[in-house]
């Protein structure tokens, strides 16, 4: 076990590597630089922050020099907020984005997995149906429209819930089914499909045969079985929920981390730019990562060696 | 001799000043009862930085302007007024600005504020490490100042001197009668020495560090979410500020602020969405509409054919219905523009634009006229034209303007037009690089006076990005600059603008006017031309 | 050998690595050494895991053996590139034991039975192919209207059927059955088992039948070999492994066969072979079968029996004879 | 005295969306005390439905369109859920073809048989373990105590399906149904998991409902048989009688495709032509009529009634009729076969 | 027993012949007819079906039934609803547009014209406007928004109805939405058609090379993917909007989508062929000597197909996400094209004053979404072998 997780860890090192090598690249292929704005500056100055960030040097040595300092755990200087560093950026903004993420996980798993039992159970029934619509409601509409919908209607046309920010905890209500919506839909279409899948199976068959109830026979054999491909996609799920999300952020104006996905590559902040990507693939992989271990918790057939 | 520039431009905003209700006498007001004196302001985006030295960020405005204070300030009459320099004089020869400190000025922290703290930032401002963004508002000026930014002087050389505690004293290279003007924008605001030498490029972050020495101070800086200001205690007229708590709040999204607003959650609001417009004004008794010192033009390629032609970029300019697209597409109350040049700007009670030419333009499509111009430039009908690519940069406002100039030119001109966005930092590198045929532009005046504008068609400054090059403008220009007269500066000014706009090596399209949201409860700010806000004499009143 | 070998089997070797363990292998295959000659039919027995069907696997070339050779025709073909290979796929040929995922779903009866013709490049017309195809099914009791049906519409032994077609239809010498028919309805197996004898007969083919049936492989074969865990313990001819059978194990599996006379099945009390199969990976030590054999000895716990003619044409592995 | 399980005029359906499937078309059979009834039959034959349907644990797609269950003096087709949840497992024990799919991969083994005796009875957790490791000793799994917090991945097949007899013997049932128990293990291993039952059997008094496909293993184990054919029983009689003296041509059929220990290897099986009929589209008359060497016209037309040979020996075939023609007539006198 | 005697003749021979005993169900469908016999048993799936061959009739034959054209500008025209909530003033109906310009509006709903204005009154709120001689006044001192007739009598007759000019309103620049909705349609269903025929032909050959070579090989290119995936999208559409000439924001959204979502697809693809080639029948066509080219082509690919098509229906919707994500980036279609995304981003800011501009595309959307979701569910039941045979 010790020696598989050794192993994985230094296939993640490799990876986050080359995932640095590729954006570093990629981003210094796209025109327009960190400094570019309507008011040229002056020669000087552009010399100075050339200088101050490195940026008059090789790019190749540029990347040694990052990824350098990457070894440490430095995400460098953002080069659109002065003094600001990248692991800045991560320390303020990320707990806001986690905190959000976190009740919305906890959202969608007490929403999608009840939904998708229910649905599976009544198969059929218009329980199901109702579940199902709302499931696709839930896969189909943007999340900026739904956002903004549900801002139209419970903020402005009701005054129920604040329009943005978390100074109160109503404020967390909104955003959390924004964000949660389209997982939350998701995951409640594989939990009705699994759960139907293995109420077909033969253990099933099984625990009905042993005269177990109906509700028994759910919680105690059904559930657990079901869980196995919902929590394949989890990792990936908790992992985009946690780094916050662009879009809802926006609207709601919420001070995460998501925003710097989208601004920091329009502000050609290169530091940002990595220090997002790598610190997003970084949690993905171990989100993955704890997946894989909680399959060992779950399916004692499961073992890594 | 002592002048004070007087900016006032009523006649021409009329309009939109019936809609800024907020702004007015605030003197004689009592203070709404118990109403908590807090203000809750919403800001579209972070500001990328909060040293006055170094950005030239407009998010930041609202911020550095109420919490520092430099020399001299714009009053609510778009006056220079005394700012942490109780007077000042300027000698005769229009080259030597003296100025008296008020008593016992102090920063935030509660230790004294003298002449060399001036000094101190100014130098700084002028080292190029720091990244200054405005720094040619003090290189362009100063004696001395560009050598020594350049490397080539030392400090001493430099026209800045503390002449004691309360004497600064600044030397220009030429004389320059809206320097004044200048003067009050945010890079001449001081800076405190001790805290940015002990916390290095840090000082902004915290509020801890964040001295100041305006009528708010720094209480929290939560990034990404907002800024909490409170009064200052220490500023010179804290007598006069009311309002105890001061909060910037970002909220990326205007119809989310809007919201808020309407839901009593924030009290202003830095930027309006556009389509929500009409329904306010008929609506809403908290839109306020500022006049704006800018112009939202078209950059033309002129080094490219076929509009290298006048007659071609005339006709441009000539089929466009401005009316329309002010009216219908944006819903504005913005005003046609026939120039780069915004009016606003007067000399002894004469507008600027005062009699100005209208360069051949109309505020509707003059269509006959554009038609018979590009046939006399030889595309009769449009025929032969090239496809016209209109560039335009990623915002939703500037979307809808092109999409409708598209139309006016096809529909006008029978030419064709292409349509294409980037994004801001690939759009604006290809402008520079002339790698366009007509794209959107704008500018808003950085101090209250045209030779803000003019600039940018100069043959050798850096944001001409149109090709455009005519040495009679560019002497005319040069006179102007150190002409210490104003009206005669004006002359030639207006001598300029009619030589430019008679080349039309852009596009006009309108001059600005800026929405704002501010609840009618809240009295005593103001906001000028420059998009400079005011709080301090602000307050509740419920 | 006698020149008429068609397939010898030398200490064939076949190991599977353990996935996700680094030091530790299947042993399916341990050794093994046969032969069978044109126009017979060997009978490979033994429980699940013995190794037989690896053993088959082996001689189509599914993988390559670990070691040891397997001769075809006087050629090792067991470790030859696929080239190489080419001109065997057309000699040997093999049907499966699963009905169901032996046949493509996605293909017609007609695709599926001219498919070797076409790899083989043995028509040239779909004309032709379509003719040679009828000519096969309705040898197997099927007709030219089942060509356009897609496997899904036929009951196993129907695609049991579809597949000995396919096998059949380029003439091969070697027909490897795997488990053809444990997967059938009994009054199937009758079926399948009278198609593979007539077959025989007509083209003298020659057969590697796999069973676990162990009367099934008395019936269809000439000799018959009893692998236990990768290993060959008795191997003669078919009237011998049912009337003198001489390895415990072999006893064992004969008087484990369910006896469809209620009388002689009721007399029987106590199950003939006790326990499980050791696992493959670690393979007891000494005679593979002696934690499990009722005649077990010392000797058998520590030293490996090798197979030895114990006369007769007969083999067996089992102390109990090399004492003799 | 009346049987402990009687099923009368069974009628099962798939509801599909090629339609109704009826798999199971009349079936009537009792189950007498101590007695062990095979079920025999191909796949499609029914036998599987009419067990799940005793216990009513037919997939959503089944249903019960008519007939009756009585287990002793209980109608169970129209029992409720409580009901059955006391009998199944309780009074009805059931085994089925695939212990490892029929086991909980999730769950160890020793759990799922606690499970099964806690759903029927009050016990303390350690009376519970105990009488699980007690049933494992039963089945004859080595080293229970050490078995039983193994999952069923780490049990062989054989191990697995004693693990399901522990589980089905936990409750003492009065009847215990054996869906094809062996059909997925070795010789070896089914010749164990058999002697087991039998020994069980006679040990706890309970009785069994076998169902095999193959009737080597009924002859083992059952003292009566029921063959089954395209949802319809053909043939019932005990076991001597099925085996010696078969009225059906089906049962004949079957027992013939078994090659017998000396079989002469010259002479071809007597294998039964053609394949099952397809339950979506069954043919007219008796199910078996396409395969039948002895069919006449009425059999494509007319289901046969069910012919009594003895008191305890039943067939459904026109040729028992006593208008049969004797030509070509197995069971008359004169015709019995000559080939 | 048998109580009537039976005929004689029943007591013939039977018949055997080979087709009876060899039973095959009577209805013989080939795979493809098996699959949508089972597919139109599901009432959702066709619904569906019918939902998306609606939309798509609607996008390409719709815009010939409308008398607009999807980038006209009606300037005076703009933001009109598509109902009209007007005055009733004589024999005139006259709407008041948001932007309070009255407009002249006729008896059964059509727009006729703007009428001009005279002269916009800041201080009592009033604008006085030009309607066929007479003044008229908007009156917006106070709320509602009254109407004042030449003779200063504020009109109170008010009537709600269809617009029939524009008959789901007109968008910020006076555009006609139904066209606009149609030829949006076009767009997105191209985006999405596109993307997801690029991802099904890359993501095949990728995840089934990778699949079917296996081992180190197998390993890297799925650690790409691993890569692939975890970049920013954004940075790619960006770069390729530059390598790109300017105006082709569609097919920019194309290639970005076709050069980085095939990711999911390859992950599918290479499960699939991994199962797949381990299936007695892949082993068997080896055995044959069949080559690797038609064991991918007519035994892998064909199987996989039907997690395929299921991956391609849902990518579709996503891809329609996706384009209108970008949009909300301010990545879309260049102007004056109109894809759905585009629009619904156009109309968000909007709501407040125009909502219906976001209802018909969200709606669309919404739709089309729903129909491959549906389809997508069909297809997934009606490919199931398992389902077979049930």
């Amino acid at each position: 076990m010790s020696s598989y997780i050794f192993k994985r860890m230094a296939m993640t090192i490799i990876t986050l590597f080359l995932i640095a090598i590729l954006v570093f690249f990629l981003m210094h292929a796209i025109p327009g630089g960190p400094f570019t704005a309507q008011r040229e500056l002056p020669p000087e100055v552009e010399a100075a922050l050339n200088e101050k960030y490195n940026l008059d040097q090789s790019l190749p040595r540029q990347l040694i020099s990052y990824l350098g300092g990457l070894l440490k755990g430095d995400l460098g200087p953002s080069f659109k907020y002065p003094g600001m560093r990248v692991n800045d950026f991560i320390r303020e903004g990320f707990p806001v984005s986690a905190k959000l993420g976190l009740i919305t996980i906890i959202f969608v798993l007490a929403a999608s997995i009840p939904m998708g039992i229910v649905a599976a159970l009544k198969n059929g029934k218009w329980q199901d149906v109702l579940s199902m619509i709302i499931a696709t409601i839930g896969v189909t509409i943007p999340s900026f429209v739904i956002a903004t919908l549900l801002m139209y209607v419970f903020s402005l046309k009701l005054g129920w819930l604040p329009a943005f920010g978390f100074d109160k905890p109503s404020g967390y209500i909104l955003p959390v089914i924004a964000l949660g919506g389209y997982s939350m839909s998701f995951l409640a279409r594989l939990m009705r499909s699994s759960l139907l899948e293995v109420m077909g199976q033969d253990y099933i068959r099984t625990a009905r045969a042993k005269g177990l109830t109906e509700f028994n026979i759910v919680v105690h054999h059904a559930l657990r079985n079901a869980l196995i491909p919902v929590v394949t996609v989890l990792g990936p799920t908790i992992a985009a929920l946690l780094t916050g999300s662009f879009v809802i952020e926006k609207i709601f104006a919420l001070p995460g981390m998501g925003k710097h996905f989208v601004t920091s590559i329009t502000n050609r902040d290169y530091t940002t730019i990595l220090g997002i990507t790598i610190f997003y693939a970084t949690f993905l992989v171990v989100m993955v990562f704890l997946v894989d271990m909680f399959y060992v918790l779950i399916d004692p057939r499961i073992k890594y060696e | 001799m002592t002048r004070i520039l007087s900016l006032m431009s009523i006649l021409l905003f009329t309009t939109a000043m019936v809609f800024a209700g907020g702004a007015g006498d605030n003197s004689e007001m009592e203070q709404g009862g118990d109403v908590e004196q807090k203000l809750i302001f919403a800001l579209q985006n972070e500001p990328d930085g909060l040293d006055p030295g170094i950005t030239n960020n407009s998010f930041a405005s609202p911020v550095l302007l109420n919490s520092f204070e430099g020399l001299v300030v714009y009053d609510e009459n778009n006056s220079i007024a005394g700012g942490s320099a109780e007077s000042w004089t300027i000698s005769d020869d229009g080259l030597t600005y003296t100025f008296t400190l008020r008593n016992n000025l102090k920063w935030s922290d509660g230790s004294p504020l003298t002449a060399s703290d001036f000094v101190y930032s100014y130098m700084r401002v002028l080292d190029p490490a720091l990244g200054a963004q405005y720094s040619e508002m003090l290189t362009d000026y100063i004696v001395g100042a560009a050598e020594y930014y350049g490397g080539s002087e030392d400090m001493n050389s430099v026209g800045i001197k503390a002449l004691d505690d309360q004497t600064l004293e600044i030397i220009l290279m030429k004389p320059t009668a809206y320097y004044i003007g200048i003067l009050g924008m945010w890079v001449y605001s001081p800076v405190n020495e001790a805290t940015v030498t002990a916390n290095g490029d840090k000082w902004t972050l915290s509020a801890e560090s964040f001295i100041s020495n305006g009528p708010f101070k720094m209480e929290e800086i939560s990034f990404g979410e907002g800024y909490e200001l409170v009064k200052n205690e220490n500023y010179w007229n804290a007598a006069n500020v009311k309002l105890e708590k001061l909060n910037f709040r970002f909220i990326p999204d205007p119809s989310t602020a809007l919201v808020a607003l309407e839901k009593g959650d924030i009290d202003g609001q830095w930027e309006v969405p556009s389509a929500d417009l009409p329904s306010l004004k008929a609506n809403s008794d908290a839109l306020q509409i500022i006049p704006s010192y800018g112009t939202t033009y078209y950059e033309i390629n002129c080094a490219k054919a076929p509009y290298d032609n006048p007659k071609v970029r005339l006709a441009l300019s000539m089929a466009l219905d401005r009316t329309s697209l002010i009216e219908n597409v944006l819903q504005s109350t913005d005003q046609p523009a026939f120039s780069l040049i915004a009016p606003g700007y007067s000399v002894d009670g004469m507008a600027y634009d005062e009699g100005r030419s209208d360069f051949g333009l109309s505020p509707m499509a003059d269509v006959e006229g554009a038609r018979a111009m590009l046939a006399e430039a030889g595309y009769p009908n449009g025929e032969g034209f090239p496809t016209l690519e209109l560039s335009y940069y990623t915002n939703e406002t500037v979307k809808n303007i092109v999409e409708a100039m598209q139309q006016m030119w096809q529909e006008n001109l029978g030419i064709k037009v292409n349509v294409s966005t980037e994004e801001w930092a690939v759009y604006y590198e290809n402008i520079q690089a002339l790698n366009y045929d007509v794209g959107a532009m704008g500018w808003g005046a950085d101090y209250m006076h045209p030779m803000t504008f003019f600039p940018l068609r100069l043959s050798d400054n850096g944001m001409n990005n149109s090709g455009y090059a005519n040495s009679e403008y560019d002497s005319l220009i040069e006179k102007a600059q150190s002409e210490t007269d104003p009206v005669n500066a004006m002359k030639l000014m207006r001598e300029a603008d009619d030589v430019l706009m008679a080349d039309m090596p852009l596009i006009p399209l309108y001059y600005r006017s800026s929405p704002k949201m501010i609840a009618p409860y809240v009295k005593g700010w103001y906001i000028t031309p420059l998009n400079n806000m005011y709080l301090s004499g602000a307050y509740i009143e419920k | 050998m006698t020149d008429n070998t068609l397939l010898e089997v030398k200490d064939l070797v076949k190991y599977f690595p353990v996935p996700g363990k680094q030091n530790s292998v299947v042993h399916a295959v341990d050794g093994v050494n046969f032969s069978i000659k044109k126009g017979e039919t060997l009978g490979l027995v033994g429980e699940s895991g013995c190794g037989k069907s690896t053993v088959a696997k082996s001689i189509v070339r599914m993988h390559k053996p670990t070691s040891g050779s397997i001769f075809f025709e006087s050629r090792d073909i067991a470790r030859i590139g696929a080239r190489d290979l080419k001109p065997y796929r057309k000699k040997i040929q093999m049907i499966f034991q699963d009905p169901y995922s032996s046949l493509n779903p996605r293909m017609t009866v007609l695709k599926l039975v001219a498919e070797p013709l076409i790899a083989q490049k043995l028509v040239s017309t779909a004309n032709q192919a379509r003719d040679l195809v009828i000519e096969i099914l309705n040898k197997v009791g099927l007709s030219a209207e089942h060509t356009s049906r897609y496997p899904h519409e036929f009951s196993g032994g129907q695609r049991q059927r579809i597949s000995l077609a396919r096998a059949l239809i380029i003439d091969p010498e070697l027909l490897v059955c795997d488990e053809p028919i444990s997967a059938l309805d009994v009054s199937i197996q009758a079926q399948v088992i009278n198609l593979l004898q007539e077959f025989k007969s007509e083209r003298s083919l020659t057969y590697l039948f796999i069973a676990h049936d162990l009367s099934m492989v008395r019936y269809v074969s000439d000799h018959v070999g009893v692998m236990y865990l990768g290993k060959m313990m008795e191997l003669c001819n078919s009237e011998q492994i049912y009337k003198t059978a001489l390895h415990p194990y072999t006893r064992g599996l004969h008087a484990a066969i369910p006896i469809a006379d209620p009388d002689a099945a009721r007399a029987k009390k106590i199950s003939a072979i006790q326990g499980d199969i050791p696992s493959p990976i670690s393979p007891p030590r000494g005679c593979r079968f002696h934690t499990r054999c009722s005649e077990c000895m010392k000797i058998c716990r520590e030293e490996e029996p090798e197979l030895k003619d114990v006369g007769g044409d007969h083999l067996v592995a089992c102390h109990l004879y090399t004492m003799r | 005295m009346s049987s402990l399980l009687k099923v009368k005029n069974l009628h099962t359906s798939f509801f599909t969306q090629d339609g109704e499937v009826k798999a199971v078309k009349g079936v009537s059979f009792h189950l007498e005390k101590g007695e062990t009834l095979g079920i025999v039959g191909e796949s499609g034959s029914g036998k599987s439905v009419s067990s799940l349907s005793i216990l009513k644990l037919l997939p959503p797609a089944g249903r019960i369109i008519n007939g009756e269950i009585m287990l002793d003096d209980k109608k169970l087709v129209k029992a409720d859920r409580s009901t059955m949840r006391d009998i199944r497992g309780g009074k009805i024990a059931m085994i089925f073809q695939d212990p490892m799919s029929s086991l909980n991969p999730l769950i160890p083994v020793g759990k799922q048989v606690e499970e099964m005796i806690k759903t029927h009875g009050n016990h303390s957790k350690k009376e519970l373990k105990k009488m699980v490791l007690d049933l494992f000793e039963k089945v004859q799994i080595p080293d229970p105590s050490k078995r039983y917090d193994s999952y069923p991945h780490e049990f062989s097949g054989g191990m697995r399906q004693r693990v399901m007899i522990a589980m089905a013997l936990s409750c003492k049932p009065s009847v215990l149904i054996a869906d094809e128990p062996t059909t997925a293990l070795d010789v070896t291993i089914q010749d164990q998991i058999l002697k087991l039952l039998r020994n069980l059997q006679d040990e706890m008094q309970m009785s069994i409902i076998f169902i095999s496909h193959n009737l080597g293993v009924v002859a083992e184990i059952c003292s009566r048989v029921m063959v089954m054919y395209g949802g319809m029983v053909m043939e019932y009689a005990n076991i001597n009688d099925i085996f010696k003296h078969p009225k059906h041509p089906y049962t004949m059929g079957l027992l013939q495709s078994i090659p017998s220990i000396d079989q002469d290897k010259a002479v071809a099986l007597q294998s039964i032509p053609g394949s099952p009929p397809d339950l979506s589209n069954p043919p007219t008359g008796c199910p078996f009529h396409p395969r039948c060497r002895y069919a006449r016209k009425i059999c494509s037309v007319q289901v046969p009634p069910t012919s009594e040979i003895s008191e305890d020996h039943g067939s459904r075939c026109w040729l028992l009729s006593k208008e049969a023609p004797v030509n070509n007539n197995p069971f008359s006198e004169q015709g019995s076969s000559n080939d | 027993m048998i109580e009537t005697p039976i005929d004689e003749s029943l007591w013939d021979d039977y018949e055997y012949s080979l087709d009876k005993s060899e039973s095959l169900s009577l209805k013989h469908r080939t795979y493809g007819r098996d699959v949508w016999f089972r597919f139109r048993h599901k009432p959702a799936s066709l619904i569906g079906l019918i939902i998306i061959v609606l939309i798509i009739l609607f996008a390409l034959f719709g815009p010939l039934l409308t008398n607009h054209s999807f980038e006209k500008q009606e300037l005076s025209f703009v933001n009109i609803p598509p109902r009209l909530n007007v005055f009733e003033m004589g024999e005139d109906y006259i709407f008041v547009s948001k932007n309070l310009k009255p407009i002249h509006v006729s008896k059964d709903g059509h727009l006729i014209k703007a009428m001009p204005r005279i002269k916009e009154d800041l201080s009592k709120k009033r604008t006085s406007y030009d309607f066929d001689g007479q003044t008229i006044f908007v009156d917006y001192s106070s709320k509602p928004v009254r109407l004042i007739d030449s003779e200063n009598n504020s009109v109170v007759n008010k009537k709600n109805i269809h617009n029939m000019s524009y008959l789901l309103g007109t968008d910020k620049l006076g555009r006609d939405l139904l066209t606009r909705l149609m030829i949006g349609a076009r767009i997105s269903l191209l985006v999405a058609f596109i993307a997801a025929f690029t991802n099904l032909i890359i993501g095949i050959l990728y995840g089934g090379i990778s699949a079917y070579i296996g081992g180190n090989t197998d390993n890297i290119m799925m650690r790409i993917v691993d890569i692939i995936s975890t970049i920013p999208l954004t940075l790619y559409v960006i770069l390729i909007m530059v390598i790109l000439p300017g105006d082709s924001g569609i097919l920019s959204i194309i290639i970005a989508l076709g050069s980085v979502y095939w990711v999911n697809m390859a992950r599918v693809v290479r499960g699939q062929i991994l199962t797949l080639k381990e299936q007695d029948y892949v082993h068997g066509a080896r055995i044959m000597g069949t080559n690797t080219w038609d064991i991918l082509t007519k035994h892998l690919i064909p199987n996989a197909m039907g997690s395929i098509i299921v991956t391609v229906t849902m990518l579709i919707p996503s891809a329609i996400f996706i384009e209108a994500f970008m949009s909300f980036i301010g990545l879309g279609v260049s102007p004056p094209m109109a894809s759905w995304g585009t629009m619904c981003n156009d109309a968000l800011e909007a709501l407040r004053t125009n909502p219906y501009q976001l209802f018909t595309p969200s709606l669309a959307i919404c739709l089309t979404m729903f129909g491959f979701n549906f389809i997508g569910d069909g297809l997934r039941d009606a490919l199931d072998p398992k389902l077979k045979g049930r």
